[in-house]
């Protein structure tokens, strides 16, 4: 029998009272064994909540995807107050140098299972901005899920966007295999966050 | 009155500047450094550092352009027309209004001027931008100030008028209507009784929303006598918009510099005399009921006067005659290859406008080749920043998304 | 076999554990989940729009909460550096225990073999053990060394404050009425129409926006406003013990309303309890969860109809309205005392 | 009040202090002092009447090595002023670009003459608050508004940084 600690080493070796082993044998019952991956997913899937964090002008169709005429509540998404309880960071637009800091702080602040969708043409490549200096790409600072084009997209684009997520989580079970195997791994961001927040006090 | 405010070093007595602002006191070693924002549920996109003795700021520092996207500095690399759409997502809900002046400061480079319709049909569009714009106020108003239902009231009467200008334009927000010598598109069929329709609707909302937010006792509670800005401190800051005319200031640039046909139209500017949040609520209730009576008068105008060309004839005439065909069938008028290799005679000009938040300021310098030399914007969220500087100090913590809100703040827009 | 079943029937049923389970923490629980998706519905159909939809369609998104709780249990609990560990993992639990402790010294029925500890003195104990779970909000706040959950904790101080005495002195102005802190005593003088929201509605006004101002409901959700502070105390919660902490201010305005429905809307009353463990305990205790949940709805309406009030502008409405309101209710309870109304 | 009017109401209260006087499109009037006098010029024309500065506009002449600060005036409180704008032009060589603050006569220039700090790098004594206001530090290095920093029309191509 091969018994692995936490960090896939060890192999080989029966570790009592190993708090990494009876963790990830937990992590598996709940799971695998007991099907409750798939609770996991529907419940992460229905639950995304946007964090109030306003990057730029899309943050005008973003507020009207949440008014009466579109809302986006229909589908469980409720912007959320802090970075600790939310688990979605839409990005509105352009990321500006100065931005692209506090998005990654608060990208690093929110609990896994967590996800990036990025909003509008700016956030794509650009957009009308593709030459400005002081402008980053999304896509450098967190990993992006879902992109949204259009300048500003429509409200129902953004619902379909949450929608599309939605999908995402329950057929490749995303939130379940963040859990059976361990937090996942964070993709390498594209520029680290020394270049991001060199000049960040406070 | 022996106020002081200390900032990084030097010192400025407030009898130095004959400002009566409110006195606070600092004390050194007491002090809690509270950052709100860019993320934080109060601060949009922008950071505000306030220091607080207890519960009461004495000290605020606005730090904004975190949506600084070097706006200037593109218009000066790309050709006159495609300024329209650069400087529209300053302020994309507001769209006509803002770039309006740009359009209005090279068509007076140019020495032209718009046909009649044309200036009506800017007016009916910025108009309607406007009322939008109040509405995008309100709603993040009553959501700073924790009344949700404030929040989804106006937004969802704003998409009444954003769907009014997506028929009219053919965009939801980013309309790029105003071009130079003209507009882009004639009303359609049906247009005026659906504009009349929708003011119907407006002026029966706006009682509605007086009866739940603005005479709310609880909102009333936190917005009387919060955020005093008074007439001279006003126009000292160079506050702009509805909040210079709620201090008892008669300025609005509608009235003092017309533009368009405003000058031919029969509207008032309200004037509030106390300067503090609730009446700058007032205001803006009252704006939009003055809006609304702008938009009947253009209303009124379009259905008795026939399809004229929205086109100056200097870009008109040279038009193939498919797009002239274009235009009588459809009220769409196609803009030609002309724009794109345009130049504009060198030289300068000065142009403003009334936008939802004030006043927006273009300097417009063209040494005669297809490309600005300089164009300087100064919009109206860019002077009210100032009052987070001068008069949040010496109100509470709570008060600050009070004076956020009321001041209507839009970071894209100050930031440009 | 009968015999260990009789047994395990009987320890579920013994009076203290099965208030302090089934009344206190899971019917509560079920009513809280309730009561966030009717806050949630109702404020959406104020708003001209949907609320929860697409979750269960079937009935109206009521599993809505249950997704939100699914998300919530599996979400990484992120317990940063710099707080202090152990009062921040135990504070939210000890405010979750005790916001529901209160439960046991409350009868739901004049049955005496069904009160949970007899005692004549509930009304005391039950207001004594209720104003304790603030406390370990401020302490869950100071843990967080987070300069937004320090000012939500000075906020929440404030407000102990001002309402304690309030809801302390309107509640005991039952006790004024009757001449007695036993609430079955309480219960039982409200027979028929005398319900003390009619002979006391003073002390029920105070009383109520007293619980409003102490579960920061809305117009006083003011310690944990978004808007300055970022959810207060909580800024720094995430997963498992936020839903907790949020659980705990939810279960201790059920307690709170089941308090309000005993002493000021009649208990069980019209109801009155009859033999055996059917007629004698779980029909009243319905009874009273029923009211408690009416008036839970209304709470949560609020929501959709007011802002909020600023700090100083909350503590004077409670020092200079409410407090006199209790005052004068309890002179008022007295009175009727002396006129013999009871 | 027609734009010569107002023109030579301006020569005679500020003398020997002008050096230029532009009308541009009828309602935009452009006048040239020289750096020395202009806090004196904006404390006589505050007491005309132009009682805030609309906008601080910084305009780079790369070519002829001067900058040209202008100060574009405005009045909200006299009706027949405001229908003017008054840029108050001077030039400032390029490769010493020092100046002094407005501040103390006009509050409303506190910010931007921070920005003109940022863009341009043009420093203005006397100010209190003498910071970068829109851009984060690195950025405002750059002084991007100069015309000598070129934002080339292609898209810069983005490589990944190791």
């Amino acid at each position: 029998m091969m018994i692995m600690d936490g960090n896939g080493n060890g192999e080989g070796k029966v570790y009592v009272g190993n708090i990494n082993v009876s963790a990830r044998k937990a992590r598996k019952l709940l799971m695998s064994d007991l099907k409750l991956g798939k609770l996991v997913d529907w419940g992460t899937a229905f639950s995304l909540w946007p964090i109030h964090l306003t990057t730029s002008c899309c943050g005008c169709e973003f507020a009207a995807a949440w008014s009466p005429r579109y809302d986006n509540e229909q589908h469980g998404a409720l912007p959320w107050i802090g970075p600790r309880q939310t688990n979605l960071i839409i990005i509105e637009g352009t990321v500006t140098k100065k931005m692209a800091c506090a998005v990654r702080i608060v990208w690093e602040q929110m609990p896994q299972p967590k996800f990036a969708i990025a909003m509008g043409a700016c956030a794509l490549d650009g957009g009308i901005f593709y030459n400005s200096y002081n402008i980053v790409r999304p896509w450098q600072i967190v990993p992006v899920d879902v992109y949204i084009p259009g300048c500003p997209p429509r409200p129902e684009s953004v619902a379909k966007s949450i929608i599309m997520l939605q999908k995402k989580i329950r057929e490749k079970q995303v939130a379940s295999k963040f859990i059976e195997e361990g937090w996942r791994p964070d993709k390498e961001y594209v520029i680290p966050k020394e270049d991001l927040c060199s000049w960040w006090r406070g | 009155m022996s106020g002081i405010i200390r900032t990084q070093g030097a010192q400025v007595g407030f009898n130095d500047l004959k400002l009566p602002g409110m006195w606070s006191r600092k004390i050194g070693k007491d002090l809690y450094e509270i950052f709100i924002g860019p993320q934080h549920p109060g601060s949009g996109h922008m950071r505000i550092v306030i220091r607080v003795d207890g519960d009461v700021i004495v000290e605020a520092d606005p730090d904004m352009g975190y949506v600084h996207r070097t706006m200037e500095k593109l218009s000066e690399v790309r050709t006159w027309i495609k300024g329209i759409p650069l400087f529209e997502r300053m302020a994309i809900h507001d769209a006509c209004n803002v770039t309006l002046p740009y359009v209005r400061a090279v068509e007076k480079l140019m020495d032209i001027e718009a046909p009649e319709r044309a200036k009506y049909l800017r007016v009916l569009l910025c108009e309607i931008n406007r009322i939008a714009a109040f509405l995008y106020g309100f709603g993040i108003f009553g959501v700073f100030l924790g009344h949700s239902t404030m929040y989804m009231w106006p937004f969802g009467d704003r998409e009444v008028w954003v769907e009014l200008a997506e028929w009219l334009t053919g965009a939801r927000l980013t309309h790029s209507y105003p071009v130079f010598g003209g507009v882009r598109r004639d009303v359609p069929a049906g247009f005026t009784d659906a504009l009349r329709k929708a003011i119907r609707y407006m002026r029966k909302r706006l009682e509605d929303y007086r009866k739940i937010f603005v005479d709310n006792p609880v909102i009333r509670a936190r917005l009387e006598g919060v955020g005093v800005i008074p007439k001279n401190l006003a126009i000292e800051l160079g506050i702009t918009g509805p909040n210079l005319r709620a201090s008892g200031v008669k300025y609005d640039v509608r009235l003092n510099h017309p533009y368009e046909v405003y000058d031919q139209l029969d509207f008032e500017i309200p004037v509030f005399q106390e300067g503090d949040a609730y009446a700058r609520v007032w205001q803006r209730v009252e704006e939009i009921k003055q809006s609304l009576n702008i938009l009947e008068q253009v209303a009124d105008w379009l259905d008795k006067h026939p399809r004229t060309p929205i086109l100056h004839d200097k870009f008109w005439k040279t038009a193939p005659p498919l797009y002239k065909k274009i235009f009588e069938e459809t009220g769409r008028a196609k803009l030609g290859a002309v724009y794109a290799i345009m130049k504009v005679p060198a030289g300068k000009a000065y142009e403003r406008a009334e936008t939802a938040r004030g006043e927006i300021s273009y300097y417009v310098e063209s040494n005669g080749g297809n490309k600005p030399y300089r164009i300087r914007i100064h919009s109206a969220s860019a002077r009210n920043a100032l009052v987070y500087k001068y008069i949040v100090p010496g109100h509470r913590v709570m008060d600050l998304p009070a004076i956020y809100g009321s001041i209507d703040y839009f970071p894209p827009e100050a930031d440009r | 076999m009968s015999g260990i079943l009789d047994a395990i029937i009987k320890i579920i049923t013994w009076p203290p554990l099965w208030q302090l389970v089934v009344l206190g923490l899971l019917i509560p629980l079920g009513v809280v989940v309730f009561i966030l998706w009717f806050e949630r519905k109702t404020a959406a159909r104020v708003q001209r729009r949907i609320g929860p939809y697409h979750v269960s369609p079937k009935i109206a998104g009521g599993l809505q909460l249950i997704a939100d709780l699914m998300r919530y249990m599996f979400q990484e609990v992120i317990i940063p550096k710099t707080v202090d560990k152990f009062p921040f993992i135990v504070a939210p639990l000890a405010a979750l225990i005790l916001s529901i402790v209160p439960v046991v010294a409350i009868p739901f029925t004049s049955i005496e073999a069904y009160f949970p500890i007899d005692m004549s003195y509930s009304l005391i104990i039950s207001l004594a053990l209720l104003t304790l779970s603030p406390l370990f909000i401020i302490l869950s706040g100071w843990a967080s060394n987070n300069k937004f959950s320090v000012i939500g904790g000075m906020r929440e101080a404030y407000l102990i404050t001002a309402y304690e005495l309030v809801a302390v002195l309107a509640f005991l102005s039952a006790g004024a009425i009757t001449g007695s802190f036993n609430l079955v005593d309480i219960v039982e003088a409200q027979s028929g129409v005398k319900w003390f929201i009619i002979l006391n509605p003073l002390a029920f006004a105070a009383a109520f926006i007293g619980v409003l101002l102490s579960t920061s409901g809305f117009p006083f959700e003011i310690a944990e406003s978004e808007h300055e502070v970022v959810a207060g105390a909580f800024t720094e919660y995430s997963g498992l013990v936020y839903g907790m902490n949020m659980g705990a201010a939810y279960l201790k305005r059920m307690i709170f309303s089941i308090m309000i429905a005993v002493v000021f809307l009649g208990g069980w009353q019209p109801y009155t309890p009859g033999e055996g463990f059917i007629a004698g305990y779980l029909v009243p205790s319905i009874v009273i969860l029923i009211k408690a949940t009416v008036l839970m709805m209304i709470f949560s309406f609020f929501r959709a109809v007011y802002g909020r009030y600023r700090l100083d502008q909350a503590l004077d409405i409670a020092w200079k309205i409410l407090f006199p309101l209790a005052v004068l209710g309890f002179g008022l309870g007295l009175l009727e005392a002396y006129l013999g109304i009871i | 009040m027609s734009p010569e009017e107002l023109v030579e109401r301006i020569k005679s209260l500020l003398g020997e202090f002008v050096k230029d006087v532009k009308i541009w499109k009828n309602d935009y009037i452009e006048v040239e002092v020289d750096k020395e006098n202009i806090e004196e010029v904006a404390k006589r024309m505050k007491e005309f009447g132009f009682d805030h500065v609309k906008d601080l506009t910084v305009v780079d002449y790369m070519k002829e090595g001067f900058f040209r600060i202008i100060y574009n005036l405005g009045s909200y409180d006299n009706f027949e002023l405001s229908y003017y704008i008054v840029g108050i032009a001077y030039n400032i060589p390029r490769d010493k670009p020092v100046t002094k603050t407005l501040y103390y006569t006009y509050t409303s220039a506190d910010f931007q003459e921070r920005e003109a700090y940022e863009a341009f790098g043009i420093i203005f004594e006397g100010h209190p608050d003498l910071r970068p206001v829109l851009l984060s530090p690195p950025v405002a290095e750059l002084k991007p508004l100069r015309k000598d920093f070129v934002v080339k029309e292609d898209p810069e191509i983005i490589t990944k940084k190791k």
